[in-house]
């Protein structure tokens, strides 16, 4: 694809953008699809010994083979540092023990609340979406939460059908009000920018648009109006090397091409 | 002491899994996913089941789309590598092919329920949910302090296992990613196993450690290899991507749920006759090389 | 991504069991009891410590006859084959050597106290213990409905655990019954994993499923083989009997106890010592055929 | 010893009372010394599908072998049907599944309530004990329990010093009330005979003396006015063949001599 001709997608920047996320020793609840790669990248540049958690109970300290589709997929269970169940994987989560989540959406709004359940009125939706699977445990109970969403005016809502995934709820002190112990969303990485949180009110703005858009863009994509930083930069686009690591990890261009 | 648990899989289905049941599948999340049990409840037209389970990958889409369905409790309905389950999205949006009562988790509330059933206890709380409107609106999850939640116990009349190998009184071993496996077995009022492989007794028992639940849990065990094509089974075989990615497309129309029943369910009589079909794709999802676990000594 | 975590026995006591720690110990019951690291701990002349787990044979009498503990949470302490820990009775009955305070659990609730700290919430629900006198002694222990009672969470300080192997990085596998180990491990803020082998991480990662908890929950990896005698360590060595019954004499009287520990712990600089002074016993446990467990395919 | 000259121990009588409360194919908490005896016995005669519950995390659907001290010694593992965690096991016991459970005690009286903390003011005991091991979770959740005592009148005492393991408590509905949602003392068995409870009031009475006592004997050795069954026979002696089976399993004498 790259039709930006930027030699790289915009997945491509976003599995870069995301494994920026992770510091090095963190634990980390990966999920599927772009975070794989994201921590997969991770762990071969700047983060040696992050730690990857997965749902369906494994914990592993070397990252996911090439090529898998699922988190259960045979060769992510070989070479695990624990093969166990998903209440303990999850109590880990709820212990604290999570420095960063990922997780995807099909909707998130100004306060970083995600929607994977249904888009119209939950009771009869004109869309009915799969469901939370463990995103809104990994929202509710890691450090720090990082969403990766398409960028579309229909998707960056001003306020969501249903709230999945807590985000910062109305702002504020929403969370601690809600009796959340800990956690919010860190970022929300998007095919066209990196939104973060202002730390008083919780309401998102843009940190960064992608080298290959503009803030005017970005804004156009997003359906409501969007903070922009002062500082408001372009997004470091992947290095070569970089890029040749993702290449390596999803040889297909499954998830990022 | 004999005590012998094996019976066919219609013979399993047709006495534990009634119309109306409760049962507890695809514990394992995207592996070791009771496919042919499934494909059983189709052919014997089962009515108004209600489904538990974490995640659904295509099976409970699958009996959605066949009318089995009444209710689900699950964290997520769908098809893990291709995307939205249309049977599902058209019953929760059209009430096609009938009405479908959904009571939404996450993957961590709906294990706890089956782990509170598992422990005889009537909850167990959690810090999980607070502000969703998955909490909001499931009866079954109450906050009940400033920063707690208390879910409550799920015990499934039946729990469908899929595991690697048991023996005929019940003895199972499996492996790999547990998912909420034991939890749900331990849950249910009654728990039929799917093997791999029947082997003896002696084998299972050089390892306890590798058991999944105590052997009376097991009421039925089955025998039925590739039982859990198209999902993966660690050490037997890979995931069969290919086969997600046709029904997500076949069935993406109303029009195309019943040919693909057809062709992949109703039309063939069992397991055997579905594996002959998959032709060359079955042999070639065997691993070439074994990876063996490192040797342990229970002297 | 070297991450080698290992120490003498003496630096991981030194370093994660100061004075006034509150340990959880002999998770695995009557198996694979860290003694060597009760030993390490009363040479270094340990005080004040709070000592945590189910049952205690004789490695909690054992600490409280030299000094070493000012507080118990335990649901049994003695000497499982011969009968009453004479230092725990002293203590209570007497304030000799030193007065110890006891919160007295049952199995069940100490390890539900231990699962609700590896959980991450404040109690779980459990129905025992109703109409008890130690639920009426206990306030970790609350009635909340006519048929319900909340334990709360315990966190220790430290986990000490004796495994039958682990790597330099702190992967670990442990096999047999594996009692409240893995609960203690997770509760705890920081874990000192004691191995009878040190192995290559390829090894243990052949067998996730073997594995006792995360490897990031681990500080301190010890390689002290014959490190739990008299405890019996599946695959490895048989219980010393004797050594039960021969403390439980030796101990009756009070004036035994110094000359004991003098004895068997601070006149041996270490754990190779230790085992030199049983001279022939040692071999004897051993086991004489392995009983292997059958194999396993990840593939 | 068997010094009353009847060809056996009151240990190796105890065993085979014991093994006759076991049905076949029930779950049974088996706990260690006699029942442990008890169980194997059950298991190679009347019971041969019954499945045996050890608090350490162990299931055996096959008896543990000779000559064991404590259920945690590695042959007690070898061959088990389940080796897992303690809170697994117990949770077994609690969802209701342990049809019979079986204790030890320091300590009964006479609804049955078993002491194994303190004798004495619990503040300041005379006599320390080292407490309730699993005990107290076993009386509390199984179906049935059986209790094994020495029979001596300091051990059964009309009100024990402190409760660990509740029995009928105070009487009548008293479990009830407590909350306790089944179970209740089946037989105490005693070096002398065999106690049950009044379904009604919850009060113990003398079912059977052994064959080398008398009702007097044990009323003497009574601490409160025991009640006498009218049909208070004889417990059945050991068989040869029992006795057989019980000195293979126990080739020692460690538990009954």
């Amino acid at each position: 694809m790259a039709s930006h001709g930027a030699g790289y997608t915009p997945q491509e920047l976003m599995v870069v953008a995301a494994s920026r996320e992770i510091r090095d020793e963190e634990v980390v609840f990966v999920g599927m699809r772009l975070p794989l790669l994201a921590f997969a990248l991770a762990k071969r540049t700047h983060a040696p010994r992050a730690i990857g958690l997965f749902e369906n109970g494994l914990v592993r300290d070397t990252p996911s083979p090439p090529s898998i589709r699922t988190m259960s997929d045979s060769p992510n269970v070989q070479g695990a540092a624990w093969a166990t169940g998903l209440v303990e994987v999850m109590s880990l989560l709820q212990r604290g023990d999570v420095h960063l989540g990922f997780i995807g959406g099909a909707e998130v709004d100004r306060f970083g609340n995600i929607n994977t359940n249904a888009i119209g009125n939950p009771s009869r939706p004109t869309v009915k979406l799969p469901g939370s699977g463990g995103a809104a445990d990994i929202a509710a109970l890691a450090h720090r939460l990082v969403a990766l969403m398409e960028h579309e005016p229909r998707r960056l809502r001003e306020r969501v059908d249903f709230v999945t995934s807590v985000g910062y709820g109305e702002g504020g002190a929403w969370r601690k009000k809600q009796g959340l112990v800990r956690g919010g969303p860190s970022a929300v990485i998007t095919t066209l920018g990196v939104l973060r949180f202002d730390a008083g009110t919780g309401e998102a703005y843009l940190a960064s648009h992608h080298p290959f858009t503009s803030v005017d863009a970005v804004q156009a994509a997003t359906g409501w109006e969007l903070r922009i930083a002062t500082d408001c930069g372009t997004t470091p686009a992947p290095t070569d090397a970089e890029l040749r690591m993702i290449r390596e990890a999803d040889p297909d261009g499954f998830w990022t091409r | 002491m004999s005590n012998v648990k094996i019976v066919s899989m219609a013979e399993a289905i047709g006495r534990w899994v009634p119309d109306g049941t409760s049962v507890a599948m695809g514990t394992a999340l995207e592996s070791l996913i009771p496919f042919a049990a499934g494909h059983e409840l189709i052919r014997q037209r089962r009515h108004d089941l209600e489904l538990i389970g974490p995640i659904s990958d295509m099976l409970f889409d699958q009996l959605i789309g066949a009318g089995c369905v009444g209710r689900i409790r699950a964290a997520w309905v769908g098809n893990v590598s291709a995307g939205l389950g249309h049977n599902f999205r058209r019953a929760v949006e059209s009430g096609l092919p009938g009405p479908l009562e959904i009571e939404e988790h996450s993957n961590f509330s709906i294990a706890l329920a089956l782990l509170a059933g598992a422990m005889g206890v009537p909850y167990l709380p959690a810090r999980t949910l607070l502000g969703t409107d998955l909490l909001a609106r499931n009866p079954s999850i109450e906050r009940v302090t400033g920063d707690l939640v208390h879910v409550s116990a799920i015990e499934p009349d039946v729990a469908i296992l899929h595991v690697q190998r048991a023996d005929a009184q019940g003895h199972v071993h499996c492996w790999g990613n547990l998912g909420v496996s034991k939890e749900a077995g331990l849950a249910a009022k009654a728990v039929i196993v799917v093997a791999e492989e029947i082997v003896d007794t002696e084998m299972i028992l050089s390892d306890p450690n590798r058991v999944l639940l105590p052997p009376y849990k097991v009421n039925a065990v089955v025998h039925c290899p590739g039982g859990a094509h198209p999902s993966p089974v660690q050490g037997h075989y890979a995931r069969d991507h290919a086969q997600y990615e046709e029904y997500h497309r076949a069935t993406r129309a109303m029009e195309g749920v019943e040919p693909w029943l057809d062709a992949w369910v109703r039309d063939l009589p069992d397991r055997p006759a579905y594996l002959a079909k998959l032709g060359e794709r079955w042999p070639a999802l065997k691993p070439v090389e074994p990876r063996l676990a490192a040797a342990v000594d229970y002297a």
